[in-house]
C-alpha cells in the first residue's frame, strides 16, 4: 500500500514536467500496446497474404502491408514485445553483470581491477558493429545473439561507472565506519555501496533502452537480427528499405515505433534523472 | 542472387561470398549519355581482387578481363547464347577431339610484350588446364590433351575426349583468354590486380579499391571498337543502394534486385529502360534424406505436395519470376516441360499424419537474402498448414556455404535448405553437383542415384543434342522422384539503363562491355 | 606530459593486444573455413590444404596469434591470400575514407552541437532550450542508418542536390566534399544531439561553480563569463565524449558506407567477415583499435593542454 | 561617511513548500575605514546577506523590503544589472570561503588578474605589473614567475592570498570577506587575518568580515553584528558586544565558545533547542523557543533596544539578560 | 608503556604508495611515510588527544589503530593483544571492543539506511540479531538523548548535531572499551560542539570508556583529553599531560599552535609565534629537525641533526631547544 502511494507520488512528480509526462505517456503506450498486442492486432503478425502486398495504410491495414502482405500494424504491435523483451532482457542482464563486475573491480584487489579494466577497454575499443557482426557470425542470428551483443557492448560501460563510484564510496566515511564496526565485504557491498550506486545506473539504463532497440534494428538491417518471421521493428525497417522507393509506409511503420520508444524512454529517463539524481546531469 | 556465371566458377563465386550479395549486382554498366559524353558509368556487385583470368574470383573480374585481354572467342550480346571470334581470325572444330585456330595478325600486348602468338595460346590454355597450377577453372579444360603450335599464329587444340560444353561454357568465357607467355612468366606465373600485357579493346587505366575501376579505349586495338572512351565501374554491394544511386543519376546502368523488377517496370525512373532477362540460375528447396524426418521418403514426398511453389515464387519475386520445372532453364538442352509432383495440401497433410511426424519442428537454413527469406517464410506457412513447424535459420554467406560440407559437423544436422546455383549455358553445369560423390560437398540433400551419376558422365561427352536432351530430362526426373527436391524457379534478372545507352546483354542479362554503345 | 603520453600509449598497446586476442579467439570459433570458401566447389582437398598452409590456418590458434602479433610489430599485417596484396596496403587505402567520414561527422557535431548546447544553457528553461532539448533527444534517438536512408532518399534521389554513392572524383576536393555531406551527416547527426546536451549540462554545472561566482563578484561581463570562463571548462567533457565516440562513429560508418556505397574501413570489415577473409578482418580491426586508442590518448592530451589540473595529474 | 547602509532588509526564497524568509528586517551599516564582523551559526543568513549585497541572489530569491545603500547613493536592491556589475570588482570586492574553488581552474592566475582589470586602460604589461605588485603585497614569493601558473599549483593559503590580492587590486571601498579563513589551518588563519588587517589599513577600505569564529571577530573587527535565524539580534562595537552582550543568544553563544574556558569544565555550556523553521517563523522574537527569559511579551516583535550609543539588541529583556551565561 | 595500558602503540609506521613504476625508476620515492615512528599509550578510562594540522598524519594513525589502514612497522597492543599481523578475519571481535567515529557527522552514516537500521547494524554485523533490536535501538536513542521517533529518519533529515549523536550511539552500541573519534566536533556550530563533548564525557564516565580523540581544535582537547600529543609530518613533536602542555608548551610548534588560536576577547594583546613558509611535502622531508624550515627559533644545528626525543617535565618532546625550560616565559599564555 505504502509502495503504491510512493510510486504514485513519483508519477505525479514526473507528470509535472511536460517532457516527463510525454515520456511516461509514450512508454506506457508502448508497453500497453505490446502487452495487449493479441487483443489489438487484427491479423496474426506472421500471416502471409501475397495478394495484399504493398497495400498503403487503410482502415483494413492501419499501417499498410509489407512485401508479402503482412499487416504492418499487427507486426508493429508484436514487434513491441520483441523490442521490449530484448531491451529489458538485455539491459537487465547487462545491469546485473555490469554491477557485479563493477563492484568487484572497484572493491576487489587492485590486480583484478586492472585486469577487468583492460578487458573493458579492449571490448570498448572494438567498434560495436564489428563486435556485433563477429559475434552474430559465430552464434548465428537469433534473439539470444542480439541480447549477447547488447550485453557485451553495454557491460563495460555500466561496470566502469559502478567501479568509479565504488572506488569513491570505498573510502567514503560511511563505508569506513561500517568497516570499523567489523562489517565484511559482502555486507559492505550490498548494504553500504550497492544502494548508493544503483540509482544512477538504473536511470542510465533506462536511457539505454532506446540504444538497445537501435542495435537490434541495426543488426536486422544487416540481416543479422532476430530470426524471421519474428516481427521485429528492425526487420520491418529492413523490409522497408528494400522497398523504400515505392512503399515508403513500411519504413515509416518500422521507424516510427523505434523513434517513439526511444523518445519515450529518453524523456522519462531524463526526468527521473533530474528529479532523483541531478549529479548525473553531466553525462548524457 | 544470381550470378550468372560468366565462368565455370559461377558457383564458387557465389560461395566466395561477394557473390552472395547478389546476382543483382553484377556489373551492369550503364551510361548516361549526356552526363559525360563518352563515359559509361556502371555498377558491379563486387570489387576486383585479382585480374588473372585463370584465378578470377567473381563475375565482375571476368567482365573486365573479357575486355582488357583478348580471348580466343567471346560471348556476344543478344537474346540467344552465342559467340564471336576475338583473338582468332578463324576457329573451327575439325573433329570431336581437335579444334584448329588462327590468330588475328596484329593483336599486341601492352607494356612492350609484343605480338600475340600461338605460343601464347598454348601457354595460356595449358596453364589453366594443368592441375599443378591450381586454377579453379581447370575443369573448363578437363579433357585437354595439349595445344599444338603450328606456326606463329595458328595451332591445334587436342582433346583426350569429346567435351560437349566446350563451345558453350569454356571457349566463350575468360577460360579462353590469351595472356602473354613472357609477361606471365616474368610476373611469377600469376597476374595480380595490376594487369600487365593487356591486349583487348579497353585498357585498365586506374583502380581505386572500393571506389571504381576505370577502363579506357585501347588505341592499339584495331578490330571491333567499344562504344565509349571510358567505362567507370563502381563496386556497389547492396543492390538497393545501387538502385538509389542509379536514380540519383550516379550510374547509367545497373542490375536491379529481383524483387524490384516488377515495381520498376510499372514505375520506372525517368528516361530509363527496365528489362527483364531470363536467368540461368536455379533455385530449389531441398531436403536432406540423410537426416530425420526426411530419411522417410513419404515425408519428403509429403513436403513436395505441401509447398505451393507458385505462391512461394510469386511472393519472393513479386510476380516477376515463374516457377521452374527443374534445374535446367528454358532454352537449354534438357529443359523439362513439367513437374512430377505439385501442390496438393490435403494429400500432404494425410501423408504427414500417416508418417507420424505431425507437429514436429524442422529447421530450414537459408542465406540471408530478402528473396530467400520471403520464400522460406511462405514455405514455413505452407508446412505449418500441413502440420510441420518450421524454424528458419538465416546464415551469412560465409557460414551458409559450408553448412553441407563434410568438414562441418552441421552437415549431419542439416534438414532443409533453400538453395540457388547458377550456371553456364550448358546443362552439364546444372547436374554435376548432384552426384553421390558430391555428398558432403555440394550435394547437401544426400541424393544418391547410380543412374544419375552415370548420366552425368555420359552427358558431358555426348555431342548429339537430341540425345543429350533426353538424358538431362531423365536426370531431373530422377531428382524429383527421390523426393529431395522442390524446384522453385530460375529467377529473372532485372536490368535498367538510361535510354541514352544501348546496352549489350547476354541472354541472361550479363553485360558485354565491349558492345555497349551510346544510343 | 610526455611521460604520461608514453604511459598511455604503453597501456594502449596492451589494450590493443587484449582486443586482438579476443578477436582471434572469436574468429577461431566462427564457423566456415576461409580456405574452402575462397577456393570454391571445384577445389581439391590438396588445394585447400595448401591454401590453408599458406594462410597459416594449419597452425594452432596461439601460434597464429603470436605470428600475427610479431609481424604486426614490424608493420607487416600479412598478405591477402587471394589477391596477394599486403593487408596493410588494403587497409590503409580504405582508412582515409573512414577518417574523412568521421572528421566530417565530428565537424557537424562540434560546429552545431557546441553552439546549440551553449544557447540552451544560457536560455535555460526557456522555449529555445526546450526546443533544442527535444531536437537533441530526437536526433540521438533515430538510428544512424535510418538517417542515412532518409537523407539519401530525400537529398540525393528526390531532390538530386547531392550525389548518392561513392566518395567522389579522386583529386577533386569539391566533388569529394559533396559526397561527404550526406554520409557524414548520417554519422554525425546523433552526435550533434549528444554534444549539445553534454555542453548544456556541463555549462550549467560550471556556471554554478564558485569560481564563476567569484568572477561575477569581480564584475566580469556575463558574456566573458559564459564564453571564456565557463565554456572553456564546459567543453572538456565533450572532448572525452568524442574520444570514446569515435568507436560509435566507426560503427555508424559501417552503415553509412553501405548505404552510400562509400569505400571505407567499416565496409571493408563487414565484407571481409562475410567471406571469412580473416587477414583483412584482423588487419582492419587492429588498425581501428590502434586508431581508437591513439585518438583517446590524443583526447586526453588535448584535455591536458586545456585543463592544467589534468596536466598536473599526468606527472 | 557610511560605506554600506542596510535598512530593514528582508529576503524571501520561494521553495516548494512555501516562502522561506531568509532575512527579516536586517539593518546594519559599515562605516568608512572600519572592519565590521558578522557572526552567526549555520542558517543565520550570513550568505544570503552577502549575496543580497552583491546582487547575486539565486533566481528564487527576492528582496521583499528594505534597501542597501552603497556610499549613500546607490540602492543596491534596485540597481540595474550593468550598473551593479560596474560596482562589483571596482567598488565592492569579495573574498569567498573556499580558496580551492574560488579561482577558475583552467586559466592562469595572471590571466584572471588581468581580466578583472578589464575596465582599466592600462596595457597588458602594465596590468601584469599591477598584478605582480598585488601578489607581492600579499607576500607571494616569486610573484613574476607565479603569474603564469594555474590555481592548482598553489597551496590553499596561497590561493586565499591571491584571492585577497585580486579583491584589493582595484582598491575597492568595500571588501566583503566571507569566512575567508574557515577552510584553513589555525597557523595559516592567523597569517591571513594579519594580512587582511594590514592591507585594510594600507588601502583604507572598509571590510565586512563574515565568520562563525568568535576569536577571529574579536581580534580583527572594530564593530560586529550577531545574526540568528535571519535577523540581526545584536550589534555594536566589538568591545561592547563581547564585554556587555545583552541579547540572550549572544550571551549564550559567547559562553559556548570553548576558547573562553581556560579550565576544564565538568559540563560545557550549550544552547538547547534548534533553529526555528524559517518557512514558518514564530511571531515575535525568533529566539524565544530557546530562551529561558522568554515570556508572553516575547511573542511580540522585540524592539532594537539601544544599550549604549551604537550598541543595539533586539530583545525585550536586555536588563535581565545579563544573568545569562554568567555561570560559565 | 605500562602493561595495564588499554592501548599501547610503539614505533608505528604507516606507508602510502605513491606514483607508479615510472616515477620509481625516475628516482622519486615510491612511498610516503604518513606516520613515521609514533609511540603512545592510553590507560583505561582515560582520553588521549592527537592534535595536528591537515596532513600531519593524525587520521592515518587513528585508522591504523583500528586496522583500516595497514601499518608497515611497529606495534599496536590492545587489551594485551598485538594487532599488527592479525589476519583479516580475526579483526571482527577486536572491532567490537574498539569502535570508531568519523569526521563527517552525516557522511559517516550510510545514506540509504534509516536511523533504526544504522543503530541495529552493529548487532547484525556481530551476529547479535537475536537480541530485541528494536529495544536496543530505543535504548541507544535514549542514551544519546534523541527522541524515539528519530528511528525512522534518514541521515539527510538530521542536523549535524543529531547525526553526530547517532554516530556516538553506534559507537557505543556494543559496549566497547575504546572509542576512536576523528574530529568529533568538526562541522558543528559552537553551540552544538558543547553538546557532543558533554555527551562523550558523560558516556566515558558512565561506561568507563577510553577515548582516542583526533582533532585540530585545541579547545576541544583541553576540555576532554587527559593526555595529548602534537603531530607534525607524521611524528609526535610533543606528548604529555594536557594541562601542562597548554600552560607550558615546550616545543616551538606546540607553542605556535596555541598562540595561533584567536581568543574571543577584543582586548587581548596577541603575542604570536608566526610560522613562516608552508608545510613541507611528505615526499621531501626536511633534514635534521623537520620543523626547522618553519621554526622561528631554529639554529644551525637544527638543519642538520635530528633532535633526540627527550623528557622535559612531564612531556616528551623532540626539539634541540625546548621552550619554557628555564625561566623563559610562555610566549603565548592564556591567562
Amino acid at each position: 500500500m505504502l509502495r503504491l502511494a510512493k510510486i504514485w507520488r513519483i508519477v505525479r512528480r514526473i507528470v509535472r514536467e511536460p517532457l516527463g509526462a510525454l515520456g511516461l505517456g509514450l512508454v506506457v503506450l508502448v508497453v500497453l500496446s505490446a502487452l495487449f498486442a493479441d487483443v489489438l492486432a487484427s491479423y496474426p503478425p506472421t500471416k502471409l497474404s501475397p495478394a495484399d502486398r504493398f497495400a498503403p495504410a487503410s482502415f483494413q491495414h492501419l499501417l499498410g502491408t509489407d512485401h508479402i502482405g503482412r499487416d504492418l500494424f499487427s507486426r508493429v504491435l508484436y514487434g513491441g514485445r520483441i523490442a521490449l523483451s530484448i531491451a529489458l532482457g538485455a539491459t537487465g542482464a547487462s545491469l546485473v553483470i555490469g554491477i557485479m563486475l563493477g563492484l568487484i573491480a572497484g572493491y576487489g584487489p587492485r590486480w583484478l581491477d586492472n585486469i577487468l579494466l583492460l578487458v573493458f577497454d579492449a571490448l570498448k575499443s572494438f567498434p560495436t558493429v564489428i563486435l556485433a557482426l563477429t559475434l552474430v557470425t559465430i552464434t548465428g542470428p537469433s534473439l539470444m545473439s542480439v541480447v549477447l551483443v547488447v550485453v557485451l557492448v553495454s557491460v563495460p560501460g555500466y561496470a566502469r561507472i559502478i567501479r568509479t563510484q565504488t572506488l569513491v564510496l570505498k573510502s567514503a566515511e560511511h563505508v569506513m565506519a561500517a568497516r570499523s564496526m567489523g562489517a565484511g565485504s559482502a555486507r559492505i557491498l550490498t548494504v553500504h555501496i550497492l544502494p548508493n550506486v544503483i540509482g544512477p545506473i538504473l536511470i542510465l539504463a533506462s536511457m539505454d533502452i532506446p540504444v538497445v532497440v537501435a542495435i537490434e534494428a541495426g543488426l536486422s538491417f544487416l540481416g543479422m537480427g532476430v530470426r524471421p518471421p519474428t516481427p521485429s521493428w528492425g526487420s520491418i525497417l529492413n523490409d522497408g528499405f528494400a522497398n523504400i522507393r515505392d512503399s515508403y509506409w513500411i519504413v515509416v511503420a518500422g521507424g516510427l515505433p523505434i523513434i517513439l520508444t526511444t523518445l519515450g524512454f529518453t524523456f522519462l529517463g531524463e526526468t527521473l534523472r533530474d528529479l532523483f539524481d541531478p549529479r548525473l546531469k553531466g553525462r548524457v | 542472387m544470381s550470378n550468372i556465371a560468366s565462368t565455370n566458377l559461377s558457383r564458387r563465386t557465389v560461395l566466395a561470398g561477394t557473390g552472395a550479395l547478389g546476382l543483382a549486382s553484377l556489373i551492369y554498366p550503364a551510361r548516361r549519355a549526356q552526363a559525360a559524353g563518352s563515359i559509361l558509368k556502371v555498377r558491379s556487385y563486387s570489387d576486383i581482387q585479382i585480374l588473372d583470368p585463370a584465378f578470377r574470383l567473381a563475375a565482375p573480374e571476368g567482365d573486365i578481363t573479357n575486355v582488357i585481354f583478348a580471348g580466343l572467342v567471346v560471348a556476344t550480346a543478344g537474346d540467344k547464347w552465342g559467340w564471336r571470334p576475338m583473338a582468332v581470325e578463324t576457329i573451327e572444330q575439325l573433329d570431336p577431339l581437335t579444334i584448329s585456330f588462327k590468330l588475328r595478325d596484329g593483336i599486341g600486348f601492352t607494356d612492350g610484350f609484343g605480338q600475340m602468338t600461338a605460343e601464347d595460346v598454348k601457354f595460356s590454355i595449358e596453364r589453366i588446364a594443368d592441375p599443378k597450377n591450381e586454377s579453379p577453372y581447370s575443369g573448363d579444360w578437363e579433357t585437354l590433351k595439349e595445344v599444338e603450335v603450328k606456326d606463329k599464329l595458328s595451332g591445334l587444340i587436342h582433346l583426350k575426349e569429346a567435351f560437349a560444353p566446350l563451345w558453350t561454357s569454356t571457349l566463350p568465357t575468360p577460360s579462353s583468354t590469351i595472356l602473354s607467355k613472357r609477361a606471365v612468366t616474368e610476373a611469377g606465373g600469376k597476374l595480380g590486380v595490376e594487369p600487365v600485357a593487356q591486349s583487348g579493346p579497353y585498357l585498365l587505366k586506374e583502380w581505386l579499391p572500393k571506389q571504381r575501376t576505370v577502363l579506357v579505349r585501347n588505341p592499339d586495338w584495331k578490330y571491333e571498337q567499344g562504344g565509349y572512351d571510358e567505362i567507370h565501374i563502381h563496386p556497389i554491394e547492396d543492390e538497393k543502394t545501387a538502385e538509389l544511386g542509379y536514380e540519383a543519376g550516379d550510374l547509367d546502368y545497373t542490375w536491379t534486385s529481383v524483387s524490384s523488377i516488377s515495381r520498376l517496370k510499372e514505375n520506372p525512373p525517368a528516361d530509363t529502360t527496365v528489362v527483364e532477362k531470363p536467368s540461368l540460375a536455379f533455385v530449389w528447396f531441398g531436403m536432406n534424406k540423410a537426416v530425420a524426418p526426411f530419411d522417410n521418403p513419404d515425408v519428403r514426398r509429403a513436403v513436395q505436395y505441401a509447398v505451393d511453389r507458385k505462391a512461394v515464387v510469386d511472393a519472393a519475386y513479386f510476380g516477376a519470376a515463374s516457377t521452374s520445372t527443374g534445374i535446367i532453364a528454358p532454352g537449354l538442352i534438357g529443359h523439362r516441360e513439367k513437374n512430377l509432383y505439385d501442390y496438393d495440401p490435403d494429400k500432404a497433410r494425410e501423408m504427414i499424419e500417416a508418417a507420424g511426424v505431425s507437429g514436429q519442428t524442422v529447421v530450414l537454413d537459408i542465406l540471408n537474402k530478402t528473396e530467400r527469406l520471403t520464400a522460406a517464410q511462405v514455405i514455413q506457412a505452407n508446412l505449418q498448414d500441413v502440420g510441420l513447424n518450421v524454424e528458419i535459420k538465416q546464415n551469412d554467406s560465409g557460414t551458409f556455404w559450408t553448412l553441407g560440407s563434410k568438414d562441418n559437423e552441421y552437415h549431419k544436422k542439416l534438414q532443409m535448405v533453400v538453395q540457388r546455383f547458377s550456371m553456364q549455358p550448358d546443362p552439364s553445369w546444372a547436374t554435376e553437383w548432384f552426384t553421390s560423390s558430391q555428398i558432403g560437398t555440394w550435394n547437401w540433400e544426400s541424393f544418391d542415384s547410380e543412374e544419375f551419376d552415370k548420366l552425368v558422365v555420359e552427358g558431358k561427352i555426348e555431342l548429339d543434342d537430341a540425345k543429350r536432351d533426353v538424358m538431362y530430362k531423365k536426370m531431373q526426373d530422377l531428382m524429383e522422384e527421390s523426393g529431395c527436391y522442390v524446384f522453385l524457379t530460375h529467377e529473372v534478372a532485372g536490368v535498367m539503363y538510361r535510354n541514352s545507352v544501348a546496352a549489350a546483354l547476354k541472354p541472361n542479362g550479363e553485360p558485354v562491355f565491349a558492345e555497349f554503345k551510346p544510343a | 606530459m610526455l611521460r604520461y603520453a608514453l604511459k598511455r600509449l604503453g597501456l594502449g598497446i596492451i589494450i590493443v593486444s587484449v582486443a586482438m586476442m579476443m578477436l582471434f579467439a572469436m574468429v577461431y570459433v566462427i564457423p566456415g573455413d576461409p580456405a574452402s570458401v575462397a577456393l570454391g566447389p571445384r577445389a581439391t582437398q590438396e588445394m585447400v590444404e595448401s591454401l590453408r598452409a599458406r594462410m597459416g590456418l594449419d597452425q594452432p590458434i596461439w601460434i597464429q596469434f603470436a605470428r600475427f602479433y610479431m609481424s604486426a610489430f614490424r608493420g607487416d599485417l600479412g598478405t591477402e591470400v587471394l589477391s596477394g596484396r599486403p593487408v596493410l596496403t588494403v587497409v590503409l587505402e580504405q582508412l582515409p575514407f573512414t577518417l574523412t567520414l568521421i572528421a566530417g561527422a565530428i565537424s557537424w557535431s562540434v560546429l552545431l552541437g557546441i553552439p546549440l548546447g551553449c544557447i540552451a544553457a544560457v536560455k535555460r528553461g526557456g522555449f529555445v532550450d526546450r526546443v533544442i532539448g527535444v531536437l537533441s533527444v530526437a536526433v540521438i534517438a533515430v538510428p544512424s542508418f535510418v538517417i542515412a536512408i532518409y537523407s539519401l532518399l530525400i537529398f540525393a534521389v528526390a531532390l538530386q542536390w547531392l550525389p548518392a554513392i561513392g566518395a567522389g572524383e579522386p583529386g577533386n576536393v569539391i566533388s569529394q566534399l559533396r559526397h561527404l555531406i550526406l554520409p557524414s551527416l548520417a554519422v554525425g547527426l546523433g552526435w550533434v544531439g549528444y554534444i549539445a546536451r553534454i555542453v548544456r549540462a556541463s555549462m550549467l554545472e560550471t556556471l554554478e561553480a564558485s569560481h564563476i561566482r567569484t568572477a561575477r563578484a569581480f564584475g566580469l561581463t556575463d558574456r566573458r563569463i559564459t564564453y571564456s570562463y565557463a565554456l572553456r571548462i564546459a567543453v572538456l567533457p565533450t572532448i572525452t565524449l568524442l574520444g570514446v565516440g569515435i568507436g560509435h562513429m566507426l560503427s555508424s560508418s559501417v552503415f553509412a558506407e553501405i548505404v552510400f556505397a562509400r569505400p571505407g574501413i567499416g565496409k571493408l570489415v563487414y565484407e571481409a567477415i562475410s567471406v571469412r577473409n580473416y587477414p583483412i578482418v584482423t588487419g582492419a580491426v587492429l588498425v581501428t583499435t590502434v586508431f581508437f586508442v591513439v585518438v583517446n590518448v590524443i583526447a586526453d592530451i588535448v584535455i591536458g593542454a586545456l585543463d592544467p589540473r589534468v596536466r598536473a595529474s599526468f606527472d | 561617511m557610511t560605506v554600506l547602509d542596510i535598512r530593514d532588509l528582508s529576503v524571501d526564497f520561494a521553495t516548494e513548500s512555501g516562502a522561506l524568509q531568509a532575512l527579516r528586517k536586517v539593518s546594519m551599516s559599515v562605516p568608512e575605514n572600519r572592519i565590521v564582523g558578522v557572526v552567526g551559526e549555520s542558517g543565520c543568513g550570513k550568505s544570503t546577506l552577502i549575496n543580497a549585497i552583491l546582487g547575486l541572489l539565486a533566481d528564487n530569491g527576492e528582496v521583499t523590503s528594505g534597501e542597501i545603500l552603497f556610499e549613500g547613493t546607490h540602492d543596491l536592491t534596485t540597481l540595474a544589472g550593468t550598473a551593479m556589475r560596474d560596482l562589483r570588482g571596482q567598488k565592492i570586492a569579495t573574498v569567498f570561503q573556499d580558496p580551492m574553488g574560488a579561482l577558475n581552474p583552467v586559466l592562469s592566475v595572471g590571466r584572471q588578474m588581468r581580466d578583472i582589470q578589464y575596465r582599466s586602460n592600462l596595457s597588458r604589461r602594465e596590468k601584469d605589473a599591477r598584478s605582480i605588485e598585488m601578489l607581492r603585497k600579499v607576500r607571494i614569493p616569486d610573484a613574476e614567475q607565479r603569474l603564469v601558473q594555474f590555481p592548482h599549483e598553489f597551496s590553499g593559503g596561497m590561493k586565499q592570498r591571491i584571492a585577497i590580492a585580486m579583491a584589493l587590486m582595484m582598491e575597492p571601498s568595500l571588501l566583503i570577506a566571507d569566512e575567508p579563513t574557515t577552510a584553513l589551518d589555525a597557523t595559516l588563519e592567523v597569517t591571513i587575518i594579519e594580512l587582511l588587517k594590514e592591507l585594510q589599513q594600507q588601502i583604507g577600505c572598509s571590510v565586512l568580515f563574515i565568520s562563525h569564529h568568535l576569536g577571529v571577530i574579536a581580534e580583527l573587527c572594530d564593530e560586529m553584528i550577531v545574526m540568528y535565524a535571519g535577523e540581526v539580534v545584536e550589534s555594536g562595537t566589538t568591545r561592547d558586544v563581547f564585554h556587555n552582550a545583552r541579547h540572550p543568544y549572544t550571551r549564550k553563544l559567547l559562553a559556548c565558545d570553548p576558547a573562553r574556558l581556560t579550565h576544564r569544565a565538568r559540563r560545557l555550556p550549550t544552547i538547547p533547542g534548534t533553529l526555528p523553521d524559517l518557512r514558518n517563523r514564530p511571531e515575535g522574537c525568533v529566539f524565544q523557543a530557546r530562551c529561558e527569559l522568554a515570556d508572553a511579551t516575547c511573542s511580540r516583535m522585540p524592539p532594537d533596544e539601544e544599550i549604549a550609543p551604537g550598541h543595539l539588541a533586539r530583545c525585550w529583556h536586555t536588563e535581565a539578560s545579563v544573568m545569562i551565561g554568567a555561570g560559565a | 608503556m605500562s602493561d595495564d595500558a588499554l592501548l599501547s602503540v610503539a614505533d608505528l609506521h604507516v606507508h602510502f604508495r605513491v606514483g607508479g613504476l615510472m616515477s620509481t625508476l625516475a628516482g622519486q620515492p615510491s612511498h610516503i611515510e604518513a606516520v613515521a615512528g609514533v609511540s603512545f599509550a592510553i590507560e583505561r578510562g582515560r582520553t588521549f588527544a592527537l592534535v595536528g594540522e591537515s596532513g600531519s598524519g593524525k587520521t592515518t594513525l587513528a585508522r591504523a589503530v583500528n586496522g583500516l589502514q595497514p601499518a608497515s612497522a611497529g606495534s599496536i597492543r590492545f587489551e594485551g593483544r598485538e594487532l599488527i599481523g592479525v589476519p583479516k578475519d580475526e579483526w571482527k571481535p577486536i572491532r567490537r571492543r574498539m569502535s570508531m567515529m568519523f569526521q563527517d557527522p552525516v557522511g559517516s552514516l550510510s545514506p540509504r539506511l534509516s536511523v533504526r537500521s544504522l543503530l541495529a547494524e552493529p548487532f547484525v554485523i556481530h551476529g547479535l540479531s537475536r537480541r530485541d533490536l528494536n529495544a536496543e535501538v530505543m535504548r541507544l536513542l535514549a542514551l544519546v538523548g534523541l527522541p524515539s521517533e528519530f528511528a525512522d529518519r534518514y541521515p539527510h533529515q538530521l542536523s549535524g548535531g543529531q547525526a553526530r549523536r547517532v554516530g556516538v550511539a553506534r559507537a557505543v552500541a556494543l559496549d566497547p572499551v575504546l572509542i576512536i573519534a576523528d574530529e568529533p566536533t568538526a562541522g558543528l556550530d559552537v553551540s552544538v560542539q558543547g553538546e557532543v563533548l558533554n555527551l562523550l564525557n558523560d558516556l566515558r564516565d558512565r561506561m568507563g570508556l577510553s577515548m582516542l580523540i583526533i582533532t585540530h581544535n585545541l579547545h576541544v582537547v583541553r576540555q576532554i583529553a587527559d593526555r595529548m600529543a602534537v603531530m607534525y609530518l607524521g611524528r609526535f613533536v610533543e606528548e604529555g599531560e594536557t594541562e601542562p602542555i597548554f600552560t607550558k608548551p615546550h616545543h616551538p610548534y606546540t607553542a605556535a599552535l596555541l598562540s595561533a588560536n584567536p581568543e574571543p576577547d577584543p582586548d587581548k594583546v596577541h603575542n604570536r609565534i608566526a610560522l613562516p613558509a608552508e608545510v613541507p611535502s611528505l615526499l621531501d622531508r626536511p633534514s635534521g629537525c623537520e620543523f626547522h624550515t618553519r621554526c622561528p627559533f631554529a639554529r644551525d644545528i637544527c638543519a642538520t641533526v635530528v633532535p633526540p626525543s627527550t623528557m622535559v617535565g612531564a612531556s616528551r618532546i623532540t626539539c634541540h631547544f625546548p621552550l619554557n625550560t628555564e625561566l623563559r616565559l610562555a610566549t603565548s599564555e592564556s591567562i
